[in-house]
């Protein structure tokens, strides 16, 4: 009975399908899809929604914790109803359009920046049976989504009608036109392999494991790492976070294209960010870290669910972390580093993807070649190109006198 | 003798504690609005002198203003609900204040913090020095000190959650910005050839009546 | 940039449009008195080409609360307390700076004991500071607060020090003419002992988070230089001076107090850039826990107080006096000019990070935005001394 | 380094038209100062700065400071022979005069090379209120720019020569040099129910005296 509760397709697992089907079964025929639709948008706005609260107070604790203090905690139990009391406090906030600010755009911006964010969740498969819509193209579709948010921080920046939001919006542009190529190319390698641009079939492929217990994730290969780390640079950058979170400077523009912004819509730009880093991490889990896929088949009766939820979390308490150690680059050092570094980086992982995919037959002492031939390939020239990028600064020694 | 301002009549405050003690919260839209903005003061991270680093040591580590929700210090007046006025305000630096003042949106709540923001503190008789901000600006809370201690700044944040939370959201006690008629934007006073001009916002603070020196007879 | 927003402000918005007689698309930017990096109420007015700074004028006067004028009206004693407020990071410095200038004014004699106190004091004010620093800087170079957090960890525990044996955290008001005001006890002195034995592995934790973190060394190494010539010539001081390659320590040069007796050394940098700078400052801070360990081993027994001295109803004579020491920030230094009152006739305040300030603009030409926050920290600047 | 006499003594041979007075300074310090006329002040701080023997490649200090018009009491003693054959009598004449009011301007000199100094500057303005002119130093040491424009906006001595002279610590529009000695600050202090000294003062001046009738408040 157990076991039988307890295999991959099981009632837990297939629960929130069933819960759908069973709304939608109510209605007739023709209105199914559309509820249907509906059913996951409202699943993916609350979930989503409700993940963005808690991340805001995880970040706040988790930042407090590396700074040895405590963190919110006087707001509700443990500090958990902070982020209500923040959204209380955002909605009711008088919002403010400057002057000589363009309305409409002021407006919009945030708006467009929430929409935007949200569009690259439809293609994720959160689940094994959890993708709200299916498309041969998705991980096209996704990164296309993707690419509008900085349209929407420009827009922001230029609207405000305030210098330190246009320098922002400069900086984002600049920023955005540096880091899709190297996001775009890091990714292209999986799709290579895979030989599909759709995200289920992508995760389909790095199912089962070797030996019983190493999953088939791309990340468990050289150029997977490879590409992950890529990636999640990338990642890092496209949602404007530390170390790169350029048009925010806080330090240096005020708060960049934020800085005219009040109330709800800076909530809304604070969302999008967080909603932002969501979609990628998740699209990172979807590319590299095998999906919804256990990373055991001891471990497949956990539903798939609450695997891709707990890789997600990982990842990104990992985006946390960062931020709360590294100082920021400059704009100039963070092009050189995306010019020079990432993207010959990511271009000679797409050959190293090509040479593993073509040399999947090769067994025995040739399977030894193939792994070292793979990982010579993504440490040599990570190790050539960081020397070249980092000549001329190290740590240097002083005289006494 | 009638009571001028009839009390709730559905339930007591009592009757509500009873039911908040087992478990029941009744809350109303006043009590979830004030509720929401007491938690979430967002100063605004703007120091002018001394008190200002002791501001800054009340966000560190060994004070924690987080702990109050407090510790998101935004750069940008939009974007802030508590202006500390931390420190001396010049003359000079009096017409950015107020500027800032008036960029913050409503709600919003100012701490005078220290001797000179209250009223010149030490430096009162110096001729650049604004004998204190509420010349210009509505302030909250006062927090005596030269300089304050961080425990004083936070004993002043807990006092500012307070009367925040004891706001009725109608009526003539209700705050500022809920007020028909209210104006939230204080006017900026300019720099002059001898002073600022006005030396101080009328409608906040009327001009002193003329004092008649008490003398010792 | 013709075609921007700012070109025609038709409303009465407060971005004011680019001045006409910039040369092509330049901006014109005003950072500050309100700006997050500026340390205060300082304020530059940056012309900006794209994100280059092409000119660079810095404004002050935001915090010019009449120090000088107020130290005119009142007794000497009087002001031992504003100077609390110069530079509100170091009173212990600033009280001394000012205690010698009036001892050498009126040529009053210090104990052995003050005097080893003094330095003491001076050591633990030059760790706070430079701690702070360091903190403040990496919070320019856009971490998000850790170092500053784990520096004001520190700071704390130096301010309970203070606050014990001062009465007060920040203002400690302690250094009298021909003195101190009160003798630190044993416990206090074991105190201080133990933070002393403490702050080296701080320190160490501090360079291992920071000092060869890429991103950092990126950030810092060739921006802002400064040469030794227009240093000197510029009057700079201190730390930054040093970062230049000047071997020029008050401690050293003027032996003032029982500095002679220490040994200790003096970093120099070399290439006078915001690195430097800033290892020059964790560098001196371990000479500084050197000096400190010395002072403690030799802290004589005696009188804290010249018994001669005369506090209340100080009139000194007729004549004037330059004294300076070495502060955290650089040369600290009062002049007084007495006319035999009981005020000073004129009273002067060599603040170092206003002096210092001088070659904000040479240091920025040519550096972005980003990088003029950095070296604006790495100046080390305090707006209450600045402005005064 | 060469005592300030012979120092005096040095200029006043390179600089024949000079007028270079030593000003004594009687306090303890003994920091005793040069006082250079207007005209040939750049010049002689170009050879201090430039000497080699000198070097006084710092200019760490830069103050000014108001002496306003005073009288001053003279007074001579002369002993005049009793005529009556007894000891000689002293008698005091008091002459009071008007010692002009003027303007300083205060350098103070170090070497860093040579770790040697200070040497103080002193330069004099004609008067307090038209020939307030004296030349800048700025061009010799770059550190007295912002300090010269402090005792600009401070003192109101004007620099010729200062390559960026405007106000610096009070505003642009600002009218006054709040350090005179005789400025009077604006009048927006109000009366505080503990008077003492300087407050007491302040409020004698701006309330008025209470009228014979008003009963006084205790």
């Amino acid at each position: 009975m157990i076991a039988a509760a307890l295999t991959p397709d099981s009632f837990l697992e297939r629960l929130p399908v069933l819960a759908r089907d069973t709304v939608t079964g109510l209605l007739p025929e023709s209105w199914c899809w559309l509820a249907g639709s509906l059913l996951e948008i409202i699943a993916i706005l609350a979930g989503f929604g409700l993940l963005f609260a808690y991340l805001t107070l995880a970040e706040r604790k988790i930042l407090g914790r590396i700074q040895n203090r405590p963190g919110p905690n006087r707001t509700g139990w443990f500090g958990l109803l902070q982020p209500f009391a923040d959204g209380v406090k955002a909605l009711t906030k008088e919002d403010v359009v400057p002057a000589g600010a363009d309305r409409v755009l002021h407006f919009l911006a945030p708006v467009v920046l929430v929409a935007v964010s949200l569009l690259g969740f439809a293609v994720l498969p959160f689940g094994r049976h959890l993708v709200a819509v299916e498309l041969d193209t998705a991980v096209l579709y996704f990164f296309a989504a993707g690419t509008a948010t900085e349209l929407a921080v420009f827009m922001a920046g230029w609207a405000s009608h305030n210098k330190y939001s246009l320098l922002a919006a400069m900086r984002a542009l600049a920023q955005l036109i540096s880091y899709e190529l190297p996001l775009l190319l890091s990714v292209v390698p999986v799709v290579l392999v895979a030989g599909t641009l759709s995200t289920t079939k992508i995760v389909a492929a790095q199912g089962g494991w070797s030996l019983g217990f190493v999953p088939h994730w791309h990340v468990f290969t050289p150029w997977g790492a490879a590409g992950f780390g890529l990636f999640m640079v990338a990642a890092l950058a496209e949602s404007n976070r530390s170390p790169f979170d350029l048009p925010e400077a806080e330090s240096e523009l005020i708060a960049g294209h934020l800085t005219e912004y009040s109330g709800f819509k800076y909530a809304l730009f604070f969302m999008a960010e967080y909603f932002g880093m969501c979609a990628l991490s998740g699209m990172a889990v979807t590319l590299f870290l095998g999906g919804w896929g256990a990373p055991s088949a001891l471990l497949e009766w956990i539903p798939s669910y609450a695997w891709f939820t707990a890789k997600l979390l990982v990842l990104l308490l990992g985006f946390i972390w960062i931020r709360a150690t590294l100082p920021r680059l400059r704009l100039d050092q963070l092009m050189k580093f995306a010019w020079k570094f990432l993207v010959p980086l990511t271009l000679l992982n797409l050959a190293n993807a090509a040479g593993w995919s073509l040399t999947a037959g090769w067994t025995g002492p040739l399977q030894l070649v193939r792994w070292a031939v793979a990982l010579s390939l993504v440490a040599v020239p990570f190790v050539v190109l960081g020397r070249t990028l980092s000549a001329g600064s190290a740590p240097r020694t002083y005289r006494f006198a | 003798m009638s009571d001028p301002t009839p009390t709730n009549p559905g339930i007591t405050e009592t009757e509500r504690d009873e039911l908040r003690r087992h478990g029941i919260l009744l809350t109303g839209l006043e009590e979830l609005y004030n509720w929401g903005r007491s938690h979430s003061v967002w100063p605004l991270n703007f120091g002018l002198a001394c008190c200002a680093i002791e501001m800054i040591a009340a966000s560190m580590a060994k004070f924690d203003i987080a702990r109050f929700g407090s510790e998101v210090f935004r750069p940008s007046p939009r974007q802030a609900d508590l202006l500390i006025v931390s420190g001396t305000v010049t003359k000079k630096m009096a017409p950015q204040v107020v500027r800032l003042w008036n960029q913050m949106p409503e709600p919003k709540y100012c701490i005078a913090m220290g001797a000179c923001a209250i009223s010149g503190g030490p430096f009162k008789q110096g001729y650049n020095v604004l004998k204190g901000i509420d010349r210009f600006i509505p302030v909250d809370i006062y927090i005596p000190g030269c300089p304050p201690r961080p425990e004083a700044l936070l004993h002043g944040l807990v006092q500012l959650q307070e009367k925040i939370r004891n706001q009725a959201i109608a009526g003539p006690d209700a705050p500022r910005h809920l007020q028909a008629e209210g104006d939230c934007n204080c006017p900026i006073p300019e720099c002059g050839a001898h002073d600022i001009e006005p030396a101080q916002n009328g409608a906040l603070w009327p001009k002193p009546p003329e004092l008649v020196r008490p003398t010792k007879s | 940039m013709n075609a921007s927003p700012f070109t025609n402000p038709s409303t009465g918005a407060h971005v004011r449009s680019v001045r006409s007689d910039l040369p092509g698309d330049l901006m014109e930017v005003s950072m500050g008195p309100h700006h997050p990096s500026t340390h205060g109420v300082f304020r530059m007015i940056v012309t900006l080409d794209g994100e280059t700074i092409v000119r660079l004028k810095p404004v002050f006067g935001y915090l010019h609360r009449n120090h000088e004028k107020l130290a005119e009206n009142t007794s000497y004693l009087g002001s031992m307390p504003y100077t609390d407020r110069l530079d509100y990071l170091n009173s212990m410095t600033n009280n001394w700076a000012y205690a010698r200038a009036v001892e050498q004014l009126a040529g009053i004699a210090v104990p052995e004991r003050a005097e080893y106190v003094r330095v003491i004091l001076a050591e633990l004010t030059r760790l706070l500071n430079h701690t702070c620093l360091a903190g403040f800087l990496m919070q320019d170079c856009g971490c998000s607060g850790t170092p500053l957090m784990y520096a004001f960890r520190e700071r704390e525990k130096i301010l309970d020090l203070f606050e014990s044996l001062s009465g007060s955290r920040m203002m400690c008001n302690y250094q009298r003419f021909g003195g101190c005001r009160v003798d630190p006890s044993a416990d206090w002195l074991a105190r201080a002992r133990q933070l002393v034995e403490e702050y080296g592995p701080f320190l160490d934790e501090f360079e291992a988070l920071l000092t060869g973190n890429e991103i950092l060394l990126a950030r810092t190494q060739g921006v802002g230089r400064l040469s030794a010539a227009l240093a000197i010539n510029a009057g700079v001081t201190g730390p930054m001076l040093r970062a230049t390659g000047v071997n020029h320590d008050l401690r050293k040069v003027d032996g003032y107090g029982v500095y002679p007796r220490f040994q200790f050394r003096i970093p120099l940098g070399e290439h006078g850039d915001v690195y430097d700078r800033y290892m020059i400052r964790i560098l001196e801070m371990r000479e500084s826990l050197a000096i400190l360990r010395q002072a403690f081993a030799g802290l004589p027994a005696g009188p804290i107080m010249n018994p001669a001295a005369k506090l209340r109803g100080f009139r000194p004579k007729v004549g004037e006096a330059y004294g300076r020491i070495e502060g955290p920030k650089g040369e600290i230094g009062f002049h007084l000019v007495s006319d035999g009152g009981p005020n000073p006739w004129r009273y002067h305040v060599r603040a170092p990070s206003f002096i210092n300030l001088t070659i904000l603009e040479d240091l920025c030409l040519g550096h972005t935005v980003a990088d003029a926050v950095i070296i604006l920290g790495s100046i080390d600047i305090v707006l209450g001394e600045v402005d005064r | 380094m060469e005592t300030l006499t012979q120092l005096r003594d040095r200029i006043a041979a390179l600089f024949p038209a000079a007028d270079v007075v030593l000003a004594t300074n009687p306090s303890p310090s003994a920091q005793h100062a040069l006082r250079l006329d207007a005209t040939h002040a750049r010049a002689i701080a170009t050879f201090l700065r430039d000497d080699p023997a000198l070097q006084l490649d710092q200019c760490t200090n830069v103050t000014g400071i108001d002496w306003p018009e005073k009288e001053v009491v003279d007074v001579t003693r002369t002993t005049v022979p009793d005529p009556a054959g007894g000891a000689p009598r002293v008698v005091e004449e008091k002459t009071r005069r008007i010692e002009p009011g003027r303007l300083e301007v205060v350098y103070h000199l170090y070497s860093i090379a040579l770790s040697h100094g200070p040497v103080v500057l002193r330069l004099v303005t004609g008067n307090r209120t038209d020939a307030v002119t004296l030349p800048s130093l700025t061009p010799v040491w770059r550190s007295a720019e912002f300090q010269e424009r402090e005792v600009y906006d401070l003192f109101g001595i004007v620099f010729e020569g200062h390559p960026d002279l405007r106000r610096i610590l009070m505003w642009d529009g600002f009218k006054d040099h709040p350090m005179r000695r005789d400025y009077r600050e604006p009048d927006d202090y109000e009366w505080e129910p503990t008077p003492h000294g300087d407050v007491l003062a302040k409020a004698k001046q701006h309330y008025p005296a209470p009228a014979p009738s008003a009963p006084s408040t205790p």
